[in-house]
């Protein structure tokens, strides 16, 4: 399968594995259309998750990662893409409707944005709530002091 | 004065029908403490009896196995805060638990507890119950909109529909019952409760058990309408806990809402009577046509006696078995106090039934025919009591439109049918 | 009587491609205009009814958004986060054995399964193995607690629709398993039973006897509220055909665990991917045929059975040997990402740990049963009643602390 | 058989009870057209309904007084209740009370006033006050043997009565067709 990939995409994907789980890591133009390759032609029909992790030193910023699963081949696969920081992806809900609250969530903690989502809104956070808390460069301490003012009349979290 | 007080312990006439109000206004205030007493009783019995359904031990801490509790709950409901919503209609708001009671509590002129036990004999007894229980329905309607808040006017409206709609089965499962009640040598029947049981015992039968199936299947149809009337278990949807907050009496609270309560359980204890009295022969004790003539007589009327000195036994047991702890030393003296109190009773009773078989006409032998009376109705009331406990204990709740369903698509049909079918049998048969 | 959508649409030309599936199932938030201008309240016969944080049936603090007519649900909206006390950001501050408590308090009536997951995850990422008989320990615990958390399920779910005594049934029995786990590891709910590369502590001297003791008495309790439930009237009337949802649109919607199977998916963690020697013991899948609210009911309490059945196979052959691995004390695994899930009671809980060779996870991310389960709510109660929508939120077995981690 | 409703002993109809209910059903009345807000005028109106049952009990008609409680007071008055509930009345309370044409009740109720007044004067000779003779059958049968007819023969009113319950039949499918929006 790998083979078959490569030689169609040739630089913008190559095939890793590690500890037996293999990955792909693919560019970011890719994106829709590889994802819904793999759905329909290679069966993956489970997104199991869609996270992403924060890199604040390299040039593109964020990793973010769909874990794909096959009922009918039960077999497992990663997907992951990078992208700089304030870059936007497109949804992948038309392919997964499951993906709805999880790219929320990216969204909420991450600030990724998701082109073509139905309702891209904070999902854990309140609505009003500034700053992504998963960033690594937010302090694990910090709160949005304002809002905790404004809302809960305290004058901070702690 | 004591000439009209004495003359009416002669006659076997109720005492309302005999004109004789004085006795009519004792028996009433009798018979509305009786049902107070019961209604303490009940609360004790329910919580205790649904507990040890669920494996649990119940109210224990108030007094010796929890039997101070209802006193317990009476009192802080009354010392309780009374809360009217502000912009809630405050006169609405007063009345209308008083309508509830009122109509829960008007019914039991007309309940026979005895051939002249009775507070009255009217001579359109069913008929005047049936428009009683309907007015239950204006105290719940009224309460739900006077408290001027979402969920309770849902919970209104949700609990009438349901009353008025199973009001209409109950209907037809009664005008059979009143059919059978023609079917004796006169050839008319009789709308009056206490004609209704003395038609049982010249028929010799009880109507559950006449033309067969039928008589059952009015039973059982009566007997859910029932429990959807009272609004109590596998229909209490108005105080669906999961969905409407507590139905139409969320917003009450203290005496306000006691006197919800005892309007509930009076209605329970009303509607069973009229089950008993219409289906299981009122006062009648069982198998009357198998087991008549004095020895039986003598037996059936050792039975209150017997039954209560069952209890004071088992009270004793439950005080000996009691911890020697100092701590339950006034629990212990208090049940032993209670299990001799009982004791006593039962002793009494066994007495009046021994005076009362030797001559027949001593005001012994008029009181041992009072208490038997009253005793057998009173046991199979609570019979029926306990089924609403153990519905209550057993079944989840209906959604609201199966119960619609059940009551228009299923019971209406089966009454409808029985009614015809009784009408059918009781021309053909003699 | 309900127009119900069917969950199953077919495209015109019956091909169920991908453009299908989305307008399947409507988008599930942006529906709701919430935000309805100037309609005033009462006189459009459209309600939005709120069944806020502290409702009863709400297990914990979920808000759901209903929008009524009269008493049909037009569509419903989730507002999630409530109980959300930021598990991961904590964990990218903790080394990999201090984040072993935090993991309990996610899911936590499955403690026990909780702790499973994490400790396999990274010990798959140290690529190191637990010896038999850690592993043999961690299969009976772990089947104990779904055994638990499906008891707890039951309690619950029939008190939201109205009967009253099965809960108290299911806390007696699931209570003579709390007592194992505090005999065993010191803690009934939050047990924090397991560490990474075995088991911290050996069995208690009684412990065989006591899981034999349990074994015996669990059955006919099992069987005790299938009398009470199964083959009640009432009880059919208010599950049979509620909540409908094909297996498709779970598949779709990346529902699993009972729910998953209760629409026809014969498909299960333990079997599919097996972890922890489960290859070693024979147990089978319920599975369920039109995954309404009665064939969920069904699927769990079969389960509760084969967990029993698993439970006596390991206790009989729990082998001797070490209970703990040659794990380093301060655990560095090397640079690098894996993915580890298991099957919990709710459905498939998976840990997708990254790596940066110190000594706390680089990311840590937790893919939780309940959290993804919910999103099918709307789907299942769209047309339904209000009653129904307790019943739906009963069925998914969700814990809020896993939903907002 | 139970013996007839009572032996003649004291009549039901006590002064006491009968000017309680009466004052009841009169009081009542009046607060049913004075009350503001609506919900009072009917729990008024059902007061005036149930006194009015009382007074039927005295005039031995118990089967009226029955059908008078459950018809009257527990039927349509839960439908009025219904109704006032569901038609939100914040609209209905502001409006004028007494409308302009008031001159003309005036004067019709006087002319009410003047009959009464002549009939209670004059109507000495017209109900000569002769002793109430009970009837043979209890109420019920009574009212039974008019519509039904004793055993076997048809009644006088049977016919009109089967034409009674017709017309009911029309009205109820009336209000469900009326309500048919989407069944």
């Amino acid at each position: 399968m790998v083979e078959k990939y490569k030689r169609q995409y040739g630089s913008g994907l190559d095939a890793q594995t590690y500890l037996g789980q293999n990955y792909f890591t693919v560019d970011r133009s890719l994106i829709p259309d590889f994802l819904r390759l793999l759905r329909d032609e290679e069966q993956f029909d489970y997104c199991v998750d869609l996270t992403a992790a924060h890199y604040p030193k390299r040039e593109k910023q964020f990793d973010v990662f769909w874990i794909l699963y096959s009922f009918p081949r039960n077999e497992r696969i990663r997907v992951k893409t990078q992208i700089a920081d304030g870059e936007s992806l497109p949804s992948s809900f038309p392919i997964w409707p499951t993906t709805d609250w999880l790219e929320r969530e990216v969204f909420d903690m991450f600030g990724i944005k998701f082109t073509g989502h139905p309702d891209m809104k904070r999902i854990l956070l309140p609505d009003g709530w500034k700053g992504h808390p998963l960033r690594k460069d937010y302090d694990i301490l910090q709160q949005d002091k304002e809002w905790v003012q404004i809302n809960l009349g305290i004058e901070s979290g702690q | 004065m004591l000439q009209e007080f004495m003359s009416y312990l002669g006659s076997n006439l109720p005492p309302g029908s005999a004109g004789n109000q004085l006795w009519a206004l004792i028996y009433v205030f009798v018979i509305f403490a009786g049902v107070a007493v019961i209604v303490l009783c009940m609360n004790w019995i329910e919580r205790k009896a649904l507990a040890h359904f669920q494996i649990r031990l119940g109210p224990m801490r108030v007094g010796p196995h929890g039997l101070l509790q209802p006193f317990a709950d009476a009192l802080k409901l009354m010392l309780k805060e009374d809360i009217i919503p502000d912009e809630a209609d405050a006169v609405v708001f007063w009345v209308a638990p008083v309508i509830g009671l009122l109509a829960a509590f008007t019914v039991y002129i007309v309940i026979p507890f005895g051939p002249s036990q009775a507070v009255t004999d009217m001579n359109i007894g069913i008929l005047f119950m049936l428009g009683v229980s309907s007015l239950g329905v204006l105290g719940i309607v009224t309460a739900g909109w006077a408290s001027n808040s979402h969920y309770p006017l849902i919970g209104a409206l949700r609990s009438s529909a349901q009353m008025v709609s199973y009001e209409v089965a109950m209907g037809m499962a009664i005008l059979s019952a009143i059919m059978m009640t023609s079917m004796n040598a006169a050839g008319t029947g009789t709308l009056s409760m206490i004609g209704i049981v003395e038609a049982q015992q010249q028929q010799g039968i009880w109507f559950l058990f006449k033309f067969f199936p039928l008589g059952f299947i009015a039973f059982v149809i009566f007997a859910i309408a029932m429990v959807a009337e009272t609004n109590r278990s596998p229909f209490d949807l108005a105080e669906a806990e999961s969905e409407l907050t507590a139905g139409f009496h969320t917003e009450y609270s203290g005496l306000r809402w006691s006197l919800f309560m005892l309007a509930e359980y009076a209605a329970m204890i009303a509607v069973s009577s009229i089950a008993v009295t219409l289906w299981l022969g009122g006062w009648m004790h069982p198998f009357p046509n198998l087991l008549h003539g004095p020895a039986w007589e003598f037996i059936f009327s050792l039975f209150p006696g017997l039954t209560f000195g069952a209890l004071a036994a088992i009270t004793f047991i439950g005080a000996a078995r009691m911890p020697s702890h100092s701590f339950f030393r006034i629990q212990r003296a208090g049940l032993a106090v209670f299990a001799a109190l009982i004791g006593l009773v039962a002793l009494l009773l066994l007495v009046i039934a021994v005076a009362g078989r030797a001559n027949d006409t001593s005001i012994a032998a008029r009181f041992r025919e009072g208490i038997d009376y009253v005793y057998w109705f009173m046991l199979k009331v609570a019979v029926f009591m306990y089924l609403f406990i153990w519905y209550r204990a057993t079944w989840p709740r209906y959604r609201f439109d199966q119960l619609m369903k059940v009551g228009w698509k299923v019971m209406l049909p089966i009454s409808l049918g029985v009614l015809i079918l009784t009408a059918i049998v009781g021309v053909l048969l003699p | 009587m309900i127009d119900r959508q069917t969950s199953d649409r077919k495209t015109p030309d019956g091909k169920t491609s991908d453009s299908a599936l989305p307008n399947a199932i409507p988008s599930l938030t942006s529906n709701l205009d919430l935000e309805a201008p100037d309609k005033p309240y009462l006189d459009s016969n459209e309600l939005i009814l709120n069944m806020g944080p502290q409702h009863p049936a709400t297990h914990g603090v979920l808000r759901v958004i209903l929008k009524l007519d009269g008493e049909k649900v037009l569509g419903t909206e989730c507002v999630i986060g409530y109980l959300h006390r930021g598990v991961e950001k904590i964990a990218e501050n903790r080394t990999y054995t201090m984040f072993n408590p935090y993991v309990d308090r996610m899911d936590y009536c499955a403690a026990v399964s909780n702790g499973l997951g994490y400790c396999e995850a990274v010990e798959k990422l140290l690529n190191v193995e637990a010896p038999p008989r850690a592993q043999y320990i961690r299969v009976i615990l772990t089947e104990l607690q779904r055994l638990a958390s499906h008891q707890l399920w039951l309690g619950t779910h029939a008190l939201d629709i109205g009967a009253m005594t099965p809960l108290f049934y299911t806390f007696r029995d699931r209570e003579e398993i709390l007592k194992i786990f505090e005999k065993y590891c010191g803690a009934r709910l939050t047990t924090h039973a397991f560490r990474i590369g075995g088991c911290q502590y050996e069995i208690y001297p009684g412990f065989e006897k006591d899981v034999k003791n349990f074994l015996a008495f669990a059955p006919p309790k099992i069987d005790e509220y299938e009398t009470l439930l199964t083959s009640n009237r009432i009880w059919l009337e208010r599950t049979k055909n509620v909540g409908v949802i094909s297996g498709k649109d779970c598949i779709a919607l990346g529902v699993t665990g009972p729910v998953l199977r209760a629409s026809g998916v014969k498909w299960d963690i333990r079997k599919a991917i097996p972890y922890a020697n489960y290859s070693k013991f024979d147990f089978e899948i319920p599975v369920g045929t039109n995954g309404d609210t009665y064939d969920r009911y069904l699927v769990r309490m079969a389960e509760m059975r084969q967990s029993l059945r698993i439970v006596e196979q390991a206790v009989n052959g729990i082998p001797e040997g070490p209970i703990m691995a040659k794990v380093p004390k301060l655990i560095k695994p090397p640079v690098g990402e894996i993915y580890h899930s298991i099957e919990a009671p709710k459905g498939e809980l998976g840990y997708f740990i990254v790596s940066d060779g110190s000594t706390q996870p680089y990311r840590l991310r937790v893919r939780p049963p309940s959290f993804v389960n919910l999103q099918a709510l709307d789907l299942m109660v769209r047309g339904a009643l209000v009653a129904d929508v307790v019943a739906v939120i009963g069925t998914f077995d969700i814990v809020l602390g896993e939903v907002d981690r | 058989m139970n013996p007839l409703l009572n032996t003649g002993a004291a009549p039901v109809a006590t002064p006491f009870f009968f000017y309680l209910l009466a004052g009841a059903a009169i009081l009542s009345g009046l607060l049913v057209i004075t009350r503001r807000n609506a919900v009072h005028s009917a729990l008024a109106l059902i007061v005036t309904l149930l006194s009015v049952s009382g007074l039927y009990l005295m005039l031995y008609a118990p089967f009226v007084a029955g059908v008078q409680i459950i018809v009257y007071a527990g039927g349509i008055m839960v439908l009025f209740l219904f109704v006032i509930m569901l038609v939100n009345i914040e609209r209905v309370s502001k409006e004028r009370q007494f409308n302009r044409i008031w001159p003309v009740g005036l004067a019709a109720s006087c002319a009410l006033l003047a009959v009464f007044l002549a009939a209670f004067t004059k109507g000495k000779d017209l109900f000569h006050d002769r002793p109430i003779t009970l009837p043979e059958s209890t109420n019920t049968q009574q009212i039974a043997g008019y519509l039904y007819g004793e055993a076997g023969r048809i009644g006088q009113y049977t016919f009109a009565f089967e034409i009674a319950s017709l017309l009911l039949l029309v009205a109820i499918l009336g209000a469900v067709i009326m309500t048919k929006k989407k069944i």
